[in-house]
């Protein structure tokens, strides 16, 4: 037991580390609250990485073209390696995917509330590039440098694809806005129906906002709120000039926001049930592995068995 | 050149066909790394279908169908998106629902080893185009076959429950089997895996199907071509 | 039990019922063989009947327009109605339809092969009404006079709708042949898919018909299979003419036609594992139907209780 | 006439979308009295959204979507398949996939207990097809409601399982209920559905739609309109 003596020499020496821009390594001693806080945070960000293949998921049996259909596939595929980035990250704080799913299904854990509107139309594809990854990527960069190495470092790769990804739902867009009249009158009520929710993205204005100061002394945060949302809105309306799409205005109802948060978005129950019947159906699966891969407790996707011998 | 094209079409059509149905198990798999590897083979075969349906299309521009004019649609999305059910050359077998992941565990296992044992031979086409695309395969569908062979494997070895879903999930694709031909490499293939995992072959009777499809296409392609049909010049 | 004096008077009896074309009712004595040849024969035409749904239903949601969609969906109703009689008449046996549907389910029992082939364009809704429901219809017709009361009651009421099914059928094929080329094109081939299956609905050619001797002695059959062929074909033949379609040859594959039955038809697994699937997923429904209606053992269906006692 | 196509429109979808559904179960319900049952529902709806999209139709014309010269479809067919599912005025909770029977039955007896009202109502509307349709509708509707309170009650009391799923089905249907509007004749039929059947009302928070659709919509509609889009000049 670390009498309170020592404690406090541990948590000087962990908020220097803090101080000098260092990273919180996952055997560092850290305070518990900062863990707690750490998991809350990385789990939620996983969350809404896995729960976010739904909306552009469903979208993929219909996609217009072949071309669109593989770009549409990798990205939702590079959203569940992202989780799976995440996933990891929270490993290293000591606790299991298998935990924070369960989490995620009972609804004691959270994801982006975002995802909760629904993807009407295959502009909506494009829309969530531009605007939810855009705003997702305002509020991730300066997470590169946040103080836990592993949720660092995997920001670091998580951003650069999601710059990929912005990139490829604006070009969808500006090659829609250049098609037929119906075309272009898809993406103006896709953006009319995201713009919002996606100023939403960076949370209630900081008045409201509980965590942010301490978040920011442990620089698990580095901006607040309305900061973030400012430079979204800035970056944001010379790209929607250029592609010629009017954006709605900025006042924003937190009413809907909570009501979001609390359960009763256009899809959270949808989106809960999707994935806790994609998990038990995968129950039996996790299970087998699990019994074939026996003391070893190595899943079958580690292990290099070749078949036939041939494998390149 | 109608009768490379129509291989081609056949071939890309089955790689098309497949992708779609992978490409359904996205955010549904047993877990994320399944998930990831699924969509991993839906797309080889969706690159696959895309440099074979252009090939045919190059081959013999007849078998594209034509769309209004002044329509922007490349050939590859024209035959993807506008052709009817009965004009799609794959075998039925690439066309059935999911089922469960034994299921697709043994449809891909199955379809990747003979596709496999194909594209080896088809490396040494004289078309150039067709003979580029089967080497680049080849290497992916190694991939597909390992993945699919050390599943197959597991499922076998698992529980009482997975080698009872493994086992039905085979029965249903080896009934479909005939579909690819005969080819002695892939025989032995599968045979060596079987083996393997302690599954014997299983003892069903060959579906017939004589070159038709299933009820299961139609419904499909519904889905596949809604969007790109509602808007027959669409920029895309 | 009864002598073997008392049994050769009473077969007596119910022979002569049947030679003056009387029938024979659930109450009157009948052999056991008679029973057993009933049931199944009963069984048969119940199940085709309700897997006879299928094809057609997989297109009630796609029917083009509005009006077809309320005669695809009245027709197959009107299926599942006449499994409903026929399971009915096969009750007044002995035999309930819980345990016809599990011998249904467990390939026991068979059912009409045409229908393990796939319907796979919208004109294969119109072609199965004119040439599988008119296959059916000459095979039927002839039963309403069976022997067996119920069954020839059912009977007269089943062809009385099919004939109705098959009119409508040839109708949908008469307005196609007057819409576009790819729709006469969808016509013909429909045509050419189901013709020779439609043939062999009359069973196997008499030289190989096991049942058929019996069958006619006992009035359960009345005209052969090879006759009631030729008679389809021969009404057949002008109401193509009129349509504008080309009939295939009459050769016919026995071979293809025992592969069917024997289950290695294109949608045997299909057809079975859909309705073994809704009997599974309905059987919680019918369990608590049973259990409310407690001792009284009648289902809910039956009762006259109405909510609100404002039922019209 | 704007002001009556667009609520004919609204009528019209709601039974349109609803029908479908419904549809949906045949061949694949409890037993064959619910099969027939259901089908029955899905074909006074159907009737009731022909009458009512061809009212809209002709009360006004630009609510009908242009189609290539010469097509044939008329204007129902021309509503229900060539409109896109954003120009549909259906409510979401008509739209989302069916579930099981006890959601089903739940479904039914919410929105048949609040269009019975309505149609009593609009029984005596000035638009002489209106008022026309509502008074036909009043006899369907009440049949809907009163086989949907039947099965609650049975399902209420039946086995454990039965009351699960009916609570479980019941609790989604009520967070779409609002859609419906407020209507207190509703509340009092459903009050006594629920009291007859000692189930109490859900306590769950509405979903915010905000007149929009869900994702399934857009599914269904792929579905349903894919044959009469491949075929935009077809006489059927």
């Amino acid at each position: 037991m670390t009498s309170a003596v020592d404690e406090a020499q541990l948590e000087a020496g962990f908020q220097a580390t803090i101080d000098r821009k260092d990273r919180i390594e996952p055997r560092d001693w850290m305070p518990d609250a900062y863990r707690r806080t750490l998991v809350r945070q990385v789990a939620q960000h996983a969350h809404s990485e896995i729960i976010g293949m739904q909306p552009e998921g469903s979208w993929i049996g219909r996609a217009p073209s072949l071309r669109r259909k593989a770009i549409l596939l990798a990205k939702v595929q590079d959203e569940a390696g992202h989780g799976l980035y995440l996933y990891s990250a929270t490993e290293t704080l000591g606790v299991s995917r298998d935990e924070l799913t369960e989490m995620l299904i009972s609804g004691r854990q959270k994801y982006s509330s975002i995802f909760n509107y629904p993807a009407l139309s295959y502009a909506d594809v494009g829309t969530i590039g531009w605007l939810v990854d855009g705003a997702a990527i305002c509020n991730q960069v300066p997470l590169c440098r946040t103080s836990f190495g592993p949720y660092g470092r995997a920001m670091i790769r998580i951003c650069k694809e999601e710059s990929f990804h912005q990139r490829q739902g604006y070009e969808l867009l500006m090659t829609m806005m250049r098609g037929t009249d119906e075309q272009r009158a898809m993406v103006q009520e896709s953006v009319n129906r995201f713009w919002k929710p996606a100023l939403m993205m960076f949370g209630p204005p900081d008045a409201e906002s509980a965590n942010t100061e301490q978040s920011m002394a442990w620089g698990i945060k580095t901006h607040t709120n309305d900061e973030l949302r400012a430079r979204f809105i800035e970056m944001t309306a010379p790209q929607a000039e250029a592609l010629g799409v009017t954006l709605p205005d900025n006042e924003l109802d937190w009413d809907e926001f909570w009501t979001v948060v609390k359960g009763g978005g256009p899809c959270n129950e949808q989106r809960i049930a999707h994935r806790k019947q994609a998990w038990d159906d995968g129950a039996w699966v996790r299970e087998a592995a699990a019994a074939f891969a026996g003391l070893d407790t190595s899943s079958p996707r580690g292990s290099d068995y070749s078949i036939t011998g041939r494998q390149s | 050149a109608a009768e490379l094209a129509s291989y081609c079409l056949a071939l890309g059509d089955d790689a098309l066909v497949l992708s779609h149905r992978l490409s359904e198990w996205c955010s549904r798999a047993p877990d994320l790394e399944e998930d990831i590897a699924l969509a991993n083979i839906a797309l080889d075969l969706l690159g696959q279908a895309r440099l074979l349906l252009a090939r045919a299309a190059a081959a013999d521009p007849s078998v594209v169908p034509t769309l209004p004019e002044g329509s922007p649609v490349p050939p590859e999305d024209a035959l993807a998106f506008f052709r009817d059910d009965r004009a799609f050359r794959n075998v039925p077998l690439v066309e059935l629902p999911n089922g469960d992941f034994a299921e697709t565990v043994c449809r891909v296992l199955v379809f990747a080893t003979h596709r496999l044992a194909l594209f080896e031979r088809l490396a040494a086409h004289p078309d150039a185009v067709l003979s580029a695309v089967a080497a680049k395969g080849v290497k992916e569908l190694t991939y597909h076959r390992d993945f699919a062979g050390r599943w197959f494997v597991v499922l076998a070895g698992g529980t009482e429950e997975s080698r009872r879903r493994l086992e039905a999930g085979l029965a249903r694709v080896w009934a479909h089997r005939h579909e690819l031909g005969v080819d002695a490499e892939a025989d032995g293939v599968l045979a060596h895996v079987l083996a393997t995992a302690g599954v014997a072959e299983p003892d069903v009777r060959p579906v017939v199907t004589d070159g038709g499809h299933t009820e299961h296409l139609g419904r499909m392609l519904a889905e596949m071509q809604s969007v790109a049909r509602a808007h027959p010049r669409g920029l895309w």
